[in-house]
């Protein structure tokens, strides 16, 4: 039975974007939120919204009986998981089966395979896929972790068995950084996924990040929808994804597609998931995981292909075979996104959280904003730093990249500190525009102000330096007229009642 | 009525002449030409339409709401930090500034609610500026606290597993 | 030489279009501005700005002087008019060539020819381009029109010799109406376009409005972008256009697009410029009129061609010959554009003036809105009631239909009216959803309230009933509780101020 | 506390019991279950977000600036205006409503700015509800002024070539 109504166990933009595909496809939506969230848009655009608990994730979005609970309430045949929070448990995908619900994502099992990077690891090697030297059992203790290292060869990746995105990994250069790493790592991956065991892989040089997505059907169907180039990171954390890559040609896409379709038909997938590989100087491609979820970036594939990735989701959720073969997939022109953070990029990206009071959108040709945010709303450090996604379409990469510029010189967020800055740097390069990057990129390019033009920066300090001039003068002016009027009429208190510390209060936030 | 403002902005100082006059704002930056300046509240909050000369930029000015006399300008993604001050301001302040000691231990205060994750320096340590001093914990990411300028540790106010709200002290230094 | 510093001689969205297509190109853009529009996005997105006059039209964006001068002064090379205002009057492109200035359009021998819809009718019949029946002369008074008018047999169509979007045209029905038609189209005539003359033609029932949007670069090369379904269109004002047309076949399709190409070579036509056709029941396609500028619909075209008509034609205008031969030109799904104005439907769409205190804007996969609205933006009488564009696509007709609707329902316009429940009607309606339509499909549709479904207007109405009696209740409890604060600290005054007729000011707009 | 309330929305009357209780506010709709809501102020102006038993709604309510006690509320795209009083302000209402005079000559105004191009009615002509009295330039556009009931043209107040301003006085109809 196809499904009616469908229960969004995220928040924010994905929360939201899937919300529009229910709409697109005429199925009931529901919602859940935390006690932060009782405003947010994917709240208020859903059919039905519930709360789940009070804002720390633990506590709302990852309880899982909570969320099974609104879905039996609210009379829910199906979850969709979004990506982060519950979206690659096993037993979440389990428990969604057992209580009756369509779980729009993989089975369990192929969630519990690819989710064990180290089993993920055996069965590429048991297909011929190829992948990275390395462990492939977690790191027991830190003798075994030094001993492996020294046997692999530093540099070495630390990462986590659970999960993906860049949490709970590091990159270990030297012998006497692996402790303190271990650490790191592990602490990290118990806190974003509930379980800290790390293992250590090679640490490959100069490789870019190439992934393929994909799209299985639960009739035995595998087809590949191209792949996203996605080297620009932070800390692995994704910035900046593209569509197609610069560096690919159609073989090399080809071969890397099908690798990408054997691997996941061997694991049992079925749904939209990816296969994320590393791309050395030497064009070897590696197998590096799976991520068995819609991705963040999944609009860049949306805009070169045509297709609704969400709502291609929901149709093999409902068992429909795939509507289309390989063959018929189609490529136009070239895709980028932005991630747009909150974010300090002057202060080591340090997180800025906030009230935004005011918005401006980019907006016209080429241009897509995949956001939850609106007047008033308040970044809180629940949840990740990531606001919004600006995504832009040229016909080639050259029109993408030029849109991209401007589609940024035009989003305004007031209130908060943002990475738009830096991510104006980045595009402005001259290694950006020539694709000359590896994964590398941003711990190289440095503090976005090295970046600028000095004549651009010059021009910009000067109108900072007439704004401020102007904004003094007519603050003095007002606060002069002002008091003038307040002596006359009522004596010098509303006066100073209105201005405080020198500054009037009508040009505070 | 014009005036005249010292504009520090980024290091340097600049000479600004306002003049409100009937025909409209106009500006003079040191002894440059005079331009026609257009200043517009384009859009709440703070968003201002500037046309200077037929140049147009949209900057967002708001006071600094920790110091006098400062103003956040944010024009284009890039961010500014200007003081303006009149010349005769400047007198006053210097001489209200000379009564006060010129500097003195540093409190390093928790920019964003957190988790202290570990502390890296002890009482006593001497540190180089832009050292990290602790790790604070916030959406989900550890976030390195760096020493603002060199100096010698004098305090530490807070401990790891500690949960610390914006503007809690964490380390002084001397 | 390329054209380096683009003047803008228009206001609004697509005064912001243009400037978008500026900066994806690297051109400098000059924006004009009545006393009106000062705060207006297209002053503030530009690189430069200049005052040219008080908020009327022909005291501002029609004083063509005014604008040349302002060219001069900023050293801009070329100037774009847009659509509507100087766009289509032939003396200022000649006033923009004696000036040395590049005018982004046709030359203005093609402007006058195909502006004068009289000699547009002869060149079309002298090329074998299908016409409809009609004078070729204005008509010279009365007694003239209504002999010409029983020639041709009622109903019969007035339209004004020079523009066009509507503006000085009346369907005639019977003899008796006609002379009160005369008077109101050539009286809207000479206020759009300074000058009152009108002309016949025999008004064709049930036609569908079909236009071929054409490009014709500098070296005599014209190829077509296929056409645009225009035909919801109320008193001749386009509501919803879409891309392709739901009845055309690949066949007939070009067939129009050779006739319209050689109809624009034969005018010497350069830059791009669309062609209207009627199409009958019977398939048979006539000419109606050249646009001789950018339409307002051209983003449709540019969804499913993933061209950038703006840049084409600063393209065309520097020179340049088409980048693309017919053959190259490919489509991609289906677009569909909502004209949204302020405009009330559900009074015989009277406009809607005022301030826009907030604005929730569509988003989300398939979605592009051209506007140029800004929170606190005021709608005046006077210019066009179009705020704003919002353009969907999907990967057919009925997706694009369904994200329109989503898009519509998530678009919010504080502050106004606007005549989005009225497209949300139409796209609801099984007729719409048919394409079973023709021109006179807005004049039969009727009131929007008549096509909602009664459940549904009767779950809305519940919730109004329920909203309001929530609103009230806080508003007496807030009013108790700020009325025995006032009592208590300081009498009763306060509280008599901030309540005004029993309302609560911080309820009020 | 627990009222209940009389709302006259599209000539229909519902009766609501709203109670703000511990637990949030519940609402009751005649003698149909009550129900849990969750109203919250959304954003800025005015746009509230209601959660009735989990139903998801955005609403726009203002007070209707001419009518007391009267809210225009708009809901994806669709207007309502609600009269919304208890039992006691009712019955206030009508005895104050009563020493008034129920029905008098009516003044049609101008909806918004604009140029009169023509006058189609004359004084002393019986007019029917939705029958045009003037034509009204405004956005380019010419806008037909109807009759808001059937009369008699008691007085015009303008004349074909005049600009008006919202609210000027245009027909009195008895």
């Amino acid at each position: 039975m196809p499904i009616r109504k469908l229960l969004i166990a995220n928040r924010g933009e994905i929360a939201l974007r899937i919300i529009r595909a229910c709409r697109d496809l005429g199925i009931g939506s529901v919602a859940v939120y935390s006690a932060a969230d009782r405003n947010a848009l994917h709240v208020r655009y859903a059919d039905e919204a519930y709360p789940i608990g009070p804002p720390p994730a633990p506590e709302s979005y990852l309880r899982s009986a909570a969320i099974l609970d609104v879905a039996h309430r609210a009379g829910a045949d199906a979850i969709h998981p979004g990506y982060g929070f519950l979206s690659e448990r096993a037993e979440f995908a389990e428990a969604c089966r057992a209580a009756g619900l369509i779980f729009v994502g993989p089975p369990p099992e192929a969630i519990r395979l690819m989710g064990d990077k180290v089993a993920a690891r055996r069965l590429a090697i048991a297909h011929d896929v190829p992948v990275v030297p390395g462990t492939e059992a977690e790191v027991q203790d830190a003798t075994a972790a030094a001993r492996i290292a020294s046997e692999i060869g530093y540099p070495v990746l630390l990462k986590a068995a659970a999960g993906g995105g860049g949490k709970g990994m590091r990159v270990v250069r030297a012998p006497g950084e692996l402790q303190d790493a271990i650490r790191a790592a592990s602490g990290e991956a118990t806190a974003a996924f509930g379980y800290g065991g790390v293992y250590i892989e090679k640490y490959l040089e100069r490789v870019r990040h190439i992934e393929i997505q994909l799209l299985a059907d639960s009739h035995g169907h595998c087809i590949h929808l191209g792949e996203r180039e996605c080297s620009i990171q932070r800390r692995h954390q994704k910035l900046i994804e593209e569509s197609p890559s610069p560096v690919l040609d159609p073989a090399t896409r080809a071969q890397m597609g099908a690798v990408a379709v054997r691997a996941a038909l061997a694991a049992g997938y079925v749904n939209a998931g990816t296969i994320e590989f590393l791309f050395t100087p030497e064009r070897q491609f590696y197998f590096l995981e799976m991520n068995t979820r819609l991705q963040v970036e999944h609009p860049v594939t949306e805009l070169v292909t045509g297709l609704d990735l969400v709502q291609e989701q929901i149709r093999i959720a409902n068992g429909e075979p795939l509507r289309l073969t390989q063959d018929q997939v189609r490529f136009h022109g070239h895709a980028i996104e932005c991630r747009i953070t909150a974010e300090d990029p002057d202060h080591n990206f340090m997180p800025s959280i906030g009230r935004i009071p005011a918005i401006a959108e980019p907006s016209g040709p080429g241009v897509r904003v995949d956001s939850a945010i609106y007047p008033g709303a308040e970044v809180s450090i629940y949840y990740d730093p990531m606001v919004a996604k600006l995504i832009c379409w040229g016909e080639d990469r050259d029109q993408a990249i030029r849109r991209m510029r401007r589609a940024l010189s035009e989003y305004g967020l007031a209130g908060i500190l943002t990475n738009i800055p830096y991510q104006q740097a980045v595009l402005a390069s001259p290694e950006f525009q020539a694709a000359d990057f590896d994964t590398g990129f941003v711990e190289r390019f440095g503090h976005p102000a090295a970046h600028t033009d000095p004549q651009d920066r010059a021009a910009l300090q000067r109108i900072a330096v007439v704004a401020a001039a102007i904004a003094a003068h007519l603050d003095r002016e007002q606060a002069a007229a002002q008091s003038a009027a307040s002596h006359a009429v009522e004596g010098p208190a509303e006066g100073r009642e209105w201005r405080q510390g020198g500054r009037p209060r009508s040009l505070r936030m | 009525m014009a005036r005249t403002y010292l504009v520090e902005i980024e290091g340097a100082e600049w000479l600004v002449t306002v003049d409100d006059g009937p025909d409209g704002l106009r500006v003079r930056i040191g002894d440059e030409p005079e331009q026609a300046a257009n200043w517009s509240l384009a859009q709440d909050p703070a968003i201002y339409s500037l046309l200077l000369d037929g140049q147009s930029r949209q900057v967002r000015v708001v006071p600094d709401p920790e110091q006098a006399n400062t103003w956040q300008l944010s024009l284009r993604g890039h961010r500014f930090s200007a003081h303006v001050q009149t010349e005769r301001e400047r007198r006053l302040s210097r001489v209200s500034a000379g009564k006060q000691a010129p500097t003195g231990p540093l409190t390093i205060k928790a920019p964003m609610p957190g988790l202290v994750r570990a502390v890296v320096v002890q009482v006593g340590d001497t540190v180089q500026q832009g050292q990290r001093l602790l790790l604070l914990e916030a959406m989900k990411m550890e976030n390195e606290i760096p020493a603002p300028r060199a100096g010698t540790v004098q305090a530490i106010q807070v401990a790891a597993g500690e949960t610390v709200d914006t503007g809690r002290p964490l380390v002084i230094l001397a």
